[in-house]
């Protein structure tokens, strides 16, 4: 393994990648045991360390221009686990570490403590189990072992699975249960694939796999049952049954997090698996497979997203949607216009992430304050509570792909690359979802800026308000990324056309 | 056929009637029933690579093994979490069931069925 | 010596084998709850005690022997209690299950 | 065709057909008792791949604990068997579903037989560095050494899914006790059981956790053991669960996971780099991480088969 030893010279600073996955297990661990009103406290202070974690690690990656490596234990791959961070990483942890502490601060008020300090169930479980998330991805974005981040799935799941029945309705258990299934399936047809890895390579870490990949069955087996895996957990049509439930139903801090942030986890991996570790296989076939079901994706899902009659089932709808997009960047990342739907992909991943987590945000101080979230009692509500329905229209902004908006420049990107790799159907798909969000989102704001002002059971809480407007001004920021961001995203990605080795 | 190559082919016939099983019962606890089934033969295909990896005087790769058994506590831990959630539900609704519509009722009506 | 003992550990084991299968015909064909256990416990008692006594000298350390046994008499503990529970929800519920 | 070949097809065809029972069979009840013969044998197939750790995990774990929680399930789910027609799948459904199973099958089958018969291997570096740990079972090795930064989460996802067993508790009941109080006169023949096998059983457990350092066994059959004990002592109610809020009872569940974590944040301190072990010391280190572990997989276990706390707390 001598030739693969300049691959696991922890470069220095590599063992802050530890600190962002075993900081939070470590505040699960300790809320569970303390209990009571230390749960929040410990979720909350975590917070900001693990923002500096992350600023950091993206600093060192910027600096050295070089991913970060760290190996574990002293024991190098292929025997031991290493860790690795480059730029998609970075980037991906930053967002966390931002919208994490947005859901923190939203939901204080529906998950406090009694003063008394006794404890309740859903406050230990909510503030135990946001740690967990926060942990999971972690582990996910850093991963370099293929099996550690089947260990990272599984953590996922264990922690978003009960955020989704937290209030014990029946419809939200069978929810809960419905993406349970669905995700025990994803995990264990990817186990499946890191099986047949192993017994093909002897090895399963990332970077020493990528080097000795080659296309026959047992890769080709394995690829088809990881991403199908994967797939499931990502709700990717049409296995996305299970997603507007369970997103629709949870408590609305959940939901930000379950839709903004934990389906882009093992969308995260299945890009790892196409970009990182099979770069080797042609994948023209299996790329164009996943743009096709991306674009099944976005126009059900918006067509579905049309015919809600609750605004917090649109919104998950609208999801099912926004994740098609994630997967028109595959067929168009090989070649020379590859990083830009590269980049495409992810600026739709991260706008996508802040202005979803608006959204349910939003969504959720409408619910409060009207009692309910029928769209066709939200009839004037708009001017009863203007700042809600700004969050609510600027991340909706960003879902239809209108400047200035991270989702506009996500979509532009992608639209370009469709276009001079002379795949126009993906362009079209593009122009019809937008369409089809606007008419969704025109059916909510519309009657919700016009008409009597409704009677609110209790206004909503200025500074939540403004946590929600503040996420879905990040997604419009986003619009104005400079160039040096996307070059950032480029740091540790395999060279584009390494196909064609 | 050796015994290694046997196991591996029982496997990927467990996997195959595990499917069958969470695909087309749609009873929450035979869904857990054949998900047990598909976790054994993944565990058993990680099995015959350990088998084949046999060397340096080990009978057995012990890599995937430690791996196998990670992987059935974990496999417990889901089974237990997803027996408890079949079980709420049966208590909450008299029945276990995984409609897709079960979960589409707006939230009042659900305060109004507790 | 040694063939006494291998004859010895065929015949116990053979007889030992040959209770199970009775006893699993048993559990098979007989008609309910109390008569399948009663068939059951023949060859968890005889079945499994004749194989552990087949297998005494070929053990290879006196732990080993130790081992057997205990084995054997465990199964008789877990066995005779498994029964016993069973016949008395049979009683309770009557011979329907 | 030896005669260990013929035993060899002889089990692989009725893992099969106990495994096609546990799909087909009428009711939950027999596909769960199906489940768990399932389990036993399965555990001998894993015996015949020379993998003797994951035999006992198999027979501990995969076969008794959750054969436990199954069944006590299917019990409880008495009446809740039969599906309402709008739910059972069309013929077409399930020719589909059959179809799309059997090529998955299939294609994993080719693969399997297209695998070398000599595969790449761990095996050669996982001896090279057994020494440094000071173990001989080179399986706890992998497990506590080389990848424990897997064994390490692994145990939190189990601290997590007790907590997600006892989110699905009513608020009224957080904080108490699950599964039955301790009865007043117990069962006399599951009590005398429990009685007799409980200190043999803790014995045994011990043991198995104890000698895992070098041969097969190790924290997690160790502790399954254990684990089975303390059912097999509340089910005959000789004793109850404690209360969800019992900080003993917390600090049991987060024991292992938060020892093996601190464990590996010592190592970047002294020596040199997170889940290290200062040379010399890793066989004690690792003895006392597996102590905690085998205690915490001794009480996280019974509490995930006990479910959500059932009963008010008492203060």
């Amino acid at each position: 393994m001598t030739e693969g030893a300049s691959a696991f010279a922890a470069t220095a600073g590599g063992s802050l990648l530890a600190l962002p996955i075993l900081v939070p297990a470590a505040g699960v661990l300790l809320s569970f045991l303390l209990g009571g009103r230390q749960a929040e406290r410990i979720a909350l202070a975590l917070m900001p360390v693990q923002f500096g974690f992350a600023v950091a690690i993206a600093s060192l990656i910027w600096r050295s221009g070089q991913p970060l490596v760290y190996v574990l234990g002293g024991y190098a791959p292929p025997l031991g686990i290493a860790l690795r961070a480059d730029g998609f990483s970075a980037v991906m942890l930053v967002t966390t570490s931002l919208i994490m502490p947005a859901a923190g601060l939203y939901a204080r008020t529906n998950f406090a403590t009694p003063n008394d300090g006794t404890e309740r169930r859903a406050p230990l479980v909510f503030w135990t189990l946001l740690q967990a998330i926060q942990a999971a991805l972690s582990l996910i974005f850093l991963g370099g072992d293929l099996f550690n981040l089947y260990v990272a799935l599984e953590l996922l799941t264990f922690a978003a699975a009960p955020l989704v029945c937290l209030d014990g309705r029946p419809e939200t258990l069978a929810a809960a249960l419905r993406y349970l299934m669905f995700a025990l399936f994803g995990a264990l047809f990817y186990l499946l694939g890191v099986a047949l890895l192993y017994g093909a390579y002897g090895t399963l870490d990332i970077v020493l796999l990528s080097r000795q990949i080659r296309a026959e069955p047992a890769v080709w087996l394995a690829a088809g049952l990881m991403t199908a895996g994967l797939l499931a957990k990502t709700a990717l049509f049409p296995l996305h049954l299970w997603l507007p439930p369970a997103h629709a139903n949870a408590p609305a801090a959940a939901s930000a997090v379950l839709s903004g942030l934990v389906v882009k986890g093992s969308f995260f991996l299945i890009v790892r698996l196409w970009f990182n570790v099979l770069p080797a296989l042609p994948n023209a076939v299996p790329g164009a497979i996943l743009a096709a079901l991306g674009s099944a994706a976005i126009l059900a899902g918006s067509a579905l997203a049309l015919r809600q009659e609750r605004l917090k089932l649109l919104i998950a709808y609208s999801t099912v949607a926004q994740i098609g997009y994630l997967f028109l960047m595959f067929p168009l990342a090989s070649g020379p216009w590859s990083a830009e739907a590269f980049s495409g992909g992810v600026m739709q991943a991260l706008s996508h992430a802040f202005a979803k987590a608006a959204m349910f945000l939003s969504a959720g101080l409408i619910a409060e304050s009207l009692g309910h979230d029928r769209i066709a009692g939200l009839g004037g509500a708009g001017r009863a509570m203007p700042v809600t329905f700004l969050a609510l229209g600027l991340g909706g902004l960003s879902l239809m792909g209108l400047p200035p908006s991270g989702g506009f420049a996500a979509k532009w990107l992608l639209m370009k690359a469709s276009i001079e790799a002379g795949q126009w159907v993906w362009a079209v798909v593009m122009l019809a979802g937008g369409l089809l969000a606007g008419g969704y989102l025109y059916r909510v704001l519309a009657p919700a800026l016009s008409g009597n002002r409704p009677r609110l059971k209790s206004p909503p809480r200025r500074s939540r308000e403004n946590v929600a407007l503040a996420l879905a001004l990040a997604a419009v920021l986003l619009a104005f990324a400079p160039p040096t961001f996307f070059a950032f995203l480029q740091i540790g990605r395999p060279a584009a056309g390494a196909a064609l080795r | 056929m050796s015994s290694a190559t046997l196991a591996g082919l029982v496997g990927a016939a467990l996997v195959g009637l595990g499917l069958y099983g969470v695909i087309a019962d749609p009873q929450p606890l035979r869904k857990i029933l054949a998900f047990n089934l598909i976790g054994s033969g993944v565990f058993l295909v990680f099995g015959i690579v350990a088998r084949k990896g046999a060397a340096a005087g080990l009978s057995a790769d012990p890599v995937p093994q430690a791996m196998v058994i990670t992987g059935i506590v974990v496999a417990f831990a889901a089974s237990a979490l997803a027996v408890a959630l079949t079980l709420r539900l049966f208590e909450e609704t008299g029945r276990a069931t995984l409609r897709p519509d079960a979960g589409t009722k707006p939230p009042d009506d659900g305060a109004d069925a507790e | 010596m040694s063939l006494a003992l291998d004859l010895f550990s065929i015949a116990a084991i053979s007889a030992g084998v040959f209770f199970f299968l009775a006893g699993t015909v048993g559990l098979l064909r007989f008609p309910d709850a109390l008569s399948r256990l009663h068939a059951l416990t023949k060859a968890d008692n005889l079945g499994l005690g004749l194989i552990v006594l087949g297998l005494l000298p070929r053990a290879e350390s006196l732990l080993a022997a130790l081992m057997l046994v205990a084995i054997w008499a465990l199964v008789q503990l877990a066995g005779a209690t498994a029964a016993q529970l069973i016949g008395r929800a049979v009683r309770r519920k009557g011979p329907a299950i | 065709m030896s005669v260990l070949q013929a035993l060899d097809v002889g089990l692989a065809f009725l893992v099969f057909a106990v495994a096609a029972w546990t799909v087909f069979a009428p009711g939950p009840f027999a596909a769960t008792v199906g489940y768990v013969v399932y389990g036993l044998l399965l555990s001998l197939v894993w015996i015949r791949l020379f993998a003797v750790d994951v035999a006992l995990t198999e027979a501990a774990i995969g076969s008794g604990v959750t054969g436990v929680l199954l069944i006590g399930a299917a019990a409880r789910l008495r009446g809740a068997e039969t599906t309402p027609a709008e739910e059972a799948l069309t013929g077409l459904t399930r020719l589909f579903a059959a179809g799309l199973c059997l090529l998955v099958a299939a294609a994993l089958a080719a693969v399997v037989l297209l695998l070398p018969d000599q595969g790449p291997t761990l095996a050669p570096q996982s001896m090279e560095r057994l020494p440094e740990t000071g173990l001989g079972n080179p399986v706890t090795a992998v497990l506590i050494a080389f990848r424990s930064f897997d064994t390490m989460l692994e145990k939190v996802v189990l601290v997590l899914g007790v907590v997600g067993v006892w989110s699905l508790a009513a608020d009224r009941y957080w904080g108490g006790a699950p599964g039955e109080a301790r009865a007043e006169r117990p069962e006399p023949t599951l009590a005398f059981f429990a009685q007799v096998l409980a200190p043999i059983g803790i014995l045994v457990g011990v043991h198995v956790f104890w000698v895992g350092a070098d041969e097969p066994g190790g924290a997690f059959q160790g502790g399954a053991i254990l684990a089975a004990m303390w059912m097999i002592v509340m089910m005959a109610r000789l004793t109850e669960a404690p209360q969800a809020s019992a900080f003993w009872l917390r600090l049991a569940l987060i024991a292992g996971p938060a020892v093996f974590l601190a464990a590996g944040v010592a190592g970047a301190v002294v020596a040199g780099g997170f889940f290290a072990y200062p040379p010399g010391l890793a066989k004690p280190l690792i003895l006392f991480i597996e102590t905690f572990m085998t205690f915490t997989i001794a009480v996280t276990l019974p509490m995930l088969v006990a479910g959500p706390p059932r009963r008010e707390p008492r203060r």
